[in-house]
């Protein structure tokens, strides 16, 4: 199928961008473009116009800041991220979900500015960008900007704090985490390349006992949007983790949910998966902030 | 049920003296992948003619519905558009496609584009024609149709009951054919067994989803009066009836060609109505017009294999001996008998599986449904027979308490029964099967992971092992339609073939058929080269079938693994004839006795006198243009044409009659692992042997059987449609519909044992369908898994979910 | 595959009024959100262009509206049959009204059909916007039955 | 070809040589690159990205040429089947393809190509899970991906081999 016919802009500077974007009505920002023009060609999505990012410069980057943080340009590749030392290093959950994250085609052109914009409820970056407490970095005309935390950047399905007719994200910020931290991401699919059916992004950090400072545990493709784990979170808090408690945190961690169903999996489906990924994620963080495991 | 009668044998059997076994077996390099692996294929879609058009259509939403009305105005007006069609426009233009059903299923009124009702969701209601394909689907986008949706039937088991909604009124009811079957004295084994054992399974639906997908150019040249429909249909003769109806254009006024075919796996049989719709409208606009499939489209609708639901019982004896086995069953064709119910025979071929069973009744319906039309997908009707089979032989085992390997080597024809005879006339042509199976477990370690299994399920790890023989019968006898509807002209599987020697020395070869990947360049050359003992390379194929410059009978064409026992034979039967002329215009040449004349690496010498010996080239320059030097009276050139007829008979008055030409046999041996706490299946190990007779060429063998195990996990683990209770189809792209990538197909590997068949001049046999044992082997595995839990599968698809809820012990 | 939804609103105003409203189709024409034109066909009947915009999905579909069944002051059926994107989704609704202290409580219940390509792939936004387009209506309803008086 | 908007003018180098076309902004560069320019190599699977037979390695990327619109692709550089040939000489990857069978049909091999082509550049000696991770956004419905990875396996063994080319 092809798309139906749309005006097309290129600006080369942000400005230029939020300008069209102002101007334009209907009109919707051009990134990797691998989910949108799919729903293009399904003719699911048919914008008045599309403004393509990919010729501005200076949105591209991967850069750690003098204060720990890591700051990603918005029209990163998934590949550039995946490919990079510091975050296979630093944030082997990201790494992960990055890895497992449609196919080196789509990691060769898809971007995560464009990712965290579209807000797929299934898709694998927000409940990692959620898990590793992401700032979101977004532009308005005149060079105003404002940071929004991922908790509340994303609102629903496909839906995001953004003013989609005003504002741009240009940048994700990720936090450093103390020394002894880990974190994990782990899909469940049929096949590799397909949306979760349930996915699951953790972050743990622990004292030099190995007791949980800090436990952060996202889910997606249960909810519309990423979905805080908060009851295993307190579970974890203080203790050291083995199986019996990661089971127990993750019983409790899913017991709000009522995750829905589609042709893949039922909500049934989902909420026993989701615990057991849930439990695995939390092992796996647990080990790798202890250091037991890489 | 006994070995055949001597006089059946040698009427079977086939001369093969004119092969020298020089080129036969080589793993020679696959002369079609060398313009494939350079870009250079010659797909339809890379047809590009001037002038040419672009069709779109727009395509039901409902499953069933009633059309009220339709706007096309706004679509007609729009810029680029030269033609909008609805179902009325086509009534004007063709009689609605002839029906193979019998009467009153015959009754349904079947039309390229809906008329008055849409019976499946994404069934054409309206064709555009424009300069563009993005114009044209512009302007299918401003079709407003107004539907009264009407209660789908969804369900083939309660579209038979009184009161369920019609798909066709004009038939009275859902069927379309029902065949009662009985060999053998059914009930005396079943009043005298020493137990019976019952069950119910289910064959999903899926589909052979190529990547390339249905594609047509239809080009109309005034001057000449000629249709030329480059198309990728796979049997383009069988259809020609169809596309001369509707265009009500003579046979010599038609010019149907293929090429190369992006793959088709029986998909690519129904998709005539796009060229009869293609060509009208080329023949309306008197411009070329291409139509290729979206991949929605694809899915939605081009064809779907026909569900099937078994209730099975075999007679069994305390020592495992299978007496006889009644079946009732249920096919579920979807909307349109376009190629169906051909189903509700095709397995008969496979009647009794690979068991020396003694009788069999089936109580068999072919239903209509508000889904997708079915056609012959890859394994077709034998495969889901032999699911129904290999099943009940698990459950058989399983109640006895007995290895299923094992309730299978006692069942299994034995190598003195070939050929053996089965209870519905089918004849079983050659090999050791139970030493195949003997072959496989070791190739497998079937003991040692027998051993494994014991020590993981301890450890609480659910591994599962399944071992399944199945059959690719190959080489159909048409006369099986017969069995549902005795009317039909259409009997025995014939095949056609060309070989020139041109006058340069060189061979051109045409065939009947119209591949899609088997390799029939390659092993056609093979053949050829190994009869007239010349160079492979010296061997021209012509690509693909052209109506034009191929012979041709009405059964040409590539699908039931018909090449091999058909094709083939038609082809080393044109290269013999040449070959004995090549002789007789040597003898005169060389002065020599035809009887001491030697051909041999392209040249023929006298045995008495080697010296005296003549090229090929040379013969050839003669036979063409030095004529006075041929023999006298000899006609010259050295064209050599030949049909293969094999000896099928129709039906008998009890539906007894050998359906196919051979019967390649294949075990596999599998290893799956299911996550117990995600249901997640893991195959941990695959290992298929293979038995197809003589090996023309091993890389396109192994090739085939490589992609017959992979669709058969695919259907198993990942490819199910899934249709809602209102007709909606939920999984219609790549995104929902899911074919396996490299990730989900384990490593394979693949032993062989050949056994030449008796009853086919080159001892090769048809294979690469592959009579879906893999689906049975992963199932059988699974099952096998979940068995401490006494879990029984019923269905042909098992996934996380299903086998989640098994192992928790929760029913959806 | 026929997701239900339902709400209620309590509305301040008399229920006869309340009834007036939902029985004329310009009224409730004009709760549709997003409603870009409106053509009334009869007491019925209205068919209305509108611009969704849930999520990312965005663009224009046809609403043809009809009132099934009324049974004054207190019931009304009503169907919604939305159709875009080469897929249609059929709306039926049924509202319950009820004297309440403070005014008229409306009890509303709603199941979407979809069909057509976004049944497998899009139902999650369908449904959305389906239920987002009927609970709107309500919510209008109630505000601007509460501005009149 | 067509009425309906105004076009846009797109220069790029395909297979070392430089074209030009006008196409609408909608244009999807796998469609200029067949119907436009010509170079059918590349083929079309499906609608949602997920076949990989339309692969094309666009500025030393492998993307789906049906998810990039043809305007984006203004002024770059385009490697497609066809390009991979040297003066008449198969590039190690299509001569492995041929010599394992790793196609039937041949209608995904365009792409597995590319997809192989991508991998090796970045890592001449891939593992077997690598091979099959890096063409996982490549249906192939005839070969059960078996004699692929084999192929792949023998040309990285190739063209990490001193000899060869």
């Amino acid at each position: 199928m092809r798309p139906a016919p749309f005006e097309y802009y290129a600006p080369e500077t942000v400005e230029d961008a939020l300008r069209l974007l102002e101007e334009k009505e209907g009109a919707k920002l051009l990134a990797g473009g691998q989910s949108l023009l799919a729903l293009m060609k399904l003719r699911l999505l048919a914008p008045s116009a599309l403004i393509d990012l990919n010729r501005i410069n200076g949105l591209r980057y991967i850069r750690e800041e003098g204060n720990g943080w890591l700051s990603i340009g918005a029209m990163t590749l998934y590949d550039e991220l995946e490919q990079s030392p510091v975050v296979r290093t630093r944030y082997p959950a990201l790494r992960e979900a990055l890895y497992r994250l449609g196919d080196q085609q789509v990691r060769n052109r898809g971007t995560i500015g464009g990712s965290l914009a579209h807000a797929d409820p299934s898709a694998n970056l927000p409940p990692a960008m959620v898990a590793l407490k992401a700032q979101i970095v977004v532009a308005r005309r005149n060079g105003e900007r404002r940071t929004i935390s991922a908790d509340d950047f994303f609102v629903d399905s496909f839906t995001t704090a953004l003013d989609p007719e005003r504002e741009m994200l240009v940048e994700v910020r990720l936090p450093p985490w103390p020394r002894m931290s880990g974190g994990t991401y782990m899909k469940l699919s049929k096949r590799e390349i397909d949306f979760s059916i349930v996915e699951v992004a953790a972050q743990i950090s622990v004292d030099d006992a190995g007791n949980v400072r800090e436990a952060r545990i996202a889910l997606g493709s249960v909810a519309p949007k990423p979905y805080r784990a908060t009851g295993a979170e307190s579970v974890l808090l203080g203790s050291k983790v083995d199986e019996g408690l990661a089971a127990r945190a993750a019983e409790k961690g899913v017991e709000g949910l009522e995750p829905p169903s589609d042709v893949q999996a039922t909500g049934w489906y989902r909420k026993e998966v989701s615990k057991v990924l849930v439990k695995r994620a939390i092992l796996k963080a647990w080990r790798r902030a202890t250091g037991v495991e890489q | 049920m006994s070995k055949a009668s001597p006089e059946l044998i040698s009427l079977y059997t086939q001369d093969s003296a004119a092969l020298t076994l020089k080129w036969l077996g080589k793993p020679l390099k696959p002369k079609e992948d060398h313009r494939l692996v350079r870009g250079r294929g010659a797909f339809v879609d890379d047809v590009q003619l001037p002038r040419m058009a672009y069709a779109a259509f727009l395509r039901s939403p409902y499953g069933h519905a009633r059309i009220k009305g339709m706007d096309i105005s706004r679509a007609k007006s729009m810029p680029g558009v030269l033609l909008v069609w609805t179902g009325d426009d086509i009534k004007k233009r063709m009689r609605p496609l002839p029906q193979a059903t019998p009467p009153p299923a015959r009754n349904a009124i079947d039309y390229p584009l809906a008329v008055d009702k849409v019976r499946f969701q994404g069934e054409p209601v309206a064709m555009v024609v424009a300069e563009s394909r993005y114009l044209a689907e512009d302007a299918a986008n401003q079709i407003d149709v107004d539907y009264e949706p009407l209660p789908a039937v969804m369900d083939a088991e309660k579209a038979l009951e009184p009161g369920s909604p019609l798909v066709h009124e004009e038939v009275g009811s859902n069927m379309i054919a029902h065949v009662h079957y009985k060999w053998g004295d059914v009930d005396y084994y079943f009043q005298h067994a020493d137990m019976v054992v019952d069950a119910k399974f289910h064959y999903h639906r899926f589909t052979g989803a190529p990547i390339e997908p249905n594609a047509v150019v239809a080009d109309y040249d005034e001057r000449l009066d000629v249709m030329t429909v480059y198309c990728n249909n796979q049997a383009p003769m069988e259809w020609l009836p169809q596309l001369s109806a509707g265009l009500n254009m003579p046979y010599p006024k038609l010019r149907v060609v293929t090429r190369d075919i992006g793959g088709a796996f029986g998909t690519k049989l129904i998709n005539y109505v796009y060229m009869v719709l293609a060509s009208l409208a080329s023949k309306e606009l008197r411009r070329p017009v291409k139509y290729v499939e979206t991949r929605t489209e694809n899915l939605q609708a081009a064809a779907h294999n026909a569900e099937r639901t078994c209730y099975v019982s075999a007679a069994v004896q305390r020592d495992g001996t299978v007496l006889a086995i009644r079946m009732k069953c249920i096919d579920d064709d979807g909307a349109y008998s376009r190629h169906e119910p051909a189903g509700m025979t095709v397995w008969a071929q496979v009647s009794t599986g690979l068991y020396r069973i003694k009788a069999l009744e089936n109580d068999f319906y072919a239903v209509f449904t508000n889904k997708c039309p079915s056609t012959s997908i890859r394994g077709f009707s034998r495969a889901p027979h032999l699911f129904m089979i290999e099943r009940i032989m698990d459950r058989i085992a399983r109640k006895l308490g007995v290895d299923p390997a094992e309730i299978r080597m006692r069942n299994l024809v034995r190598p003195e029964d070939m050929p053996y005879m089965t209870p519905s006339g089918g004849l079983y042509d050659s090999g050791n099967w139970p030493d195949g199976l003997k072959k496989a477990l070791e190739a497998a370690d079937y003991q040692g992971w027998r051993r494994k299994q014991e020590e993981l399920r301890r450890q609480g790890r659910y591994v599962g092992i399944g071992v399944v023989v199945g059959s690719d019968s190959a080489g159909p006898n048409m006369a099986q339609v017969k069995m549902y509807n005795p009317g039909l002209p259409y009997t025995s599987g014939t095949e056609g073939a060309l070989v020139q020697m041109t006058p340069d020395g060189k061979v051109r070869v045409t065939l009947g058929t119209s591949p899609q990947g088997m390799g029939h360049e390659t092993t056609a050359a093979q053949v050829v080269a190994d009869v007239l003992d010349v160079d492979y390379d010296d061997i021209y194929v012509q690509t693909g079938f052209d109506s034009f410059t191929s012979i041709y009978t009405m059964h040409s064409g590539t699908y039931g693994s018909r090449f091999a026992p058909l094709g083939l034979s038609a082809v080393y039967l044109a290269a013999a004839r040449l070959k004995a002329k090549l002789a007789k215009i040597a003898a005169y040449m060389l002065r020599c006795n035809e009887l001491d004349v030697v051909l041999d690496g392209g040249k023929a010498f006298c045995r008495t006198d080697p010296q005296r010996a003549v090229d090929f080239k040379r013969i050839a320059r003669v036979a063409y243009g030095n004529v006075n030097e041929m023999p006298p009276g000899m006609e010259p050139g050295l064209y050599s044409i030949a049909i293969f007829r094999p000896p099928f008979q129709n039906p008998d008055e009890n539906r007894r009659a050998n359906l196919a030409l051979t019967y390649s046999y294949n075990v596999h041996v599998v290893v799956v692992e299911v996550d117990p706490e995600t249901g997640m299946p893991r195959i941990l190990n695959y290992v298929a042997l293979e038995d197809s007779g003589r090996i023309v060429n091993p890389l396109v063998v192994d090739g085939q059987v490589h992609g017959a195990i992979a669709h058969g996990i695919a259907e198993a683990l990942y490819e199910k449609y899934n249709y809602d209770e209102n007709g909606n189809l939920l999984n219609s792209n790549f995104v929902d519909y899911l074919v396996p990538t490299a990730l989900e197909i384990p490593p394979l590997s693949v032993v062989h044992t050949e056994t030449p068949s008796p009853f086919t001049p080159t001892g090769a046999k048809g294979m690469g369908e592959g009579g879906g044992t893999a689906v049975q082997a992963v199932i059988s595995a699974i099952e096998d898994a979940l068995s401490p839990l006494g879990a029984e599968l019923v269905d042909s698809h098992a996934d996380p979910e299903t086998i989640l809820r098994i192992l928790k012990g929760s029913s959806r | 595959m026929m997701p239900q939804f339902n709400g209620s609103e309590t509305i301040e105003a008399p229920r006869q009024a309340v009834w007036d409203f939902l029985t004329d189709p310009q009224k409730v024409g004009d709760c549709v959100p997003g409603l870009k034109s409106l053509q009334v066909t009869d007491s019925d009947h209205f068919t209305a262009d509108v611009r969704v915009g849930v999520g990312i999905l965005r663009g224009t579909i046809k609403v043809k509206y009809e009132v099934v069944e009324k049974n004054p002051p207190s019931r009304i059926v009503m169907k919604m049959d939305g159709s875009g994107v080469g897929s249609k989704a059929l709306i039926n609704s049924t509202v319950e009204l009820k004297d309440a202290p403070q005014g008229t409580q409306l009890d509303w219940v709603a199941d979407v059909t979809v069909s057509g390509t976004l049944a497998g792939l899009g139902a999650r936004y369908l449904n959305d916007i389906a239920f987002k387009t009927v609970s709107d209506i309500f919510k209008c309803t109630k505000e601007k039955l509460k501005r009149q008086r | 070809m067509s009425e309906g908007q105004e076009l846009v003018h797109v220069r790029v180098r395909v297979n070392g040589q430089p074209y030009e076309a006008d196409v609408e902004p909608r244009t999807l560069l796998i469609d200029m690159l067949r119907d436009n320019l010509g170079i059918t190599g590349p083929h079309i699977g499906c609608d949602t990205g997920h076949c990989g037979a339309c692969t094309v390695i666009l500025n030393g990327r492998s993307v789906k040429s049906c998810m990039v619109l043809a305007v984006q692709a203004d002024g770059s550089e385009i490697l497609t089947v066809e390009g991979l040939e040297k003066d008449g000489q198969l590039h190690p990857l299509q001569e492995a393809f041929w010599e394992n069978h790793a196609l039937q049909c041949g209608y995904c091999t365009p792409g597995q190509l590319m997809s192989a082509y991508f991998l090796l550049g970045r890592n001449p000696n891939p593992s077997e899970d690598e091979i099959r991770k890096a063409i996982e956004g490549n249906l192939c419905r005839c070969t059960g991906y078996v004699n692929i990875v084999k192929a792949i396996k023998a040309a990285a063994l190739k063209m990490s081999s001193p000899r060869a080319g």
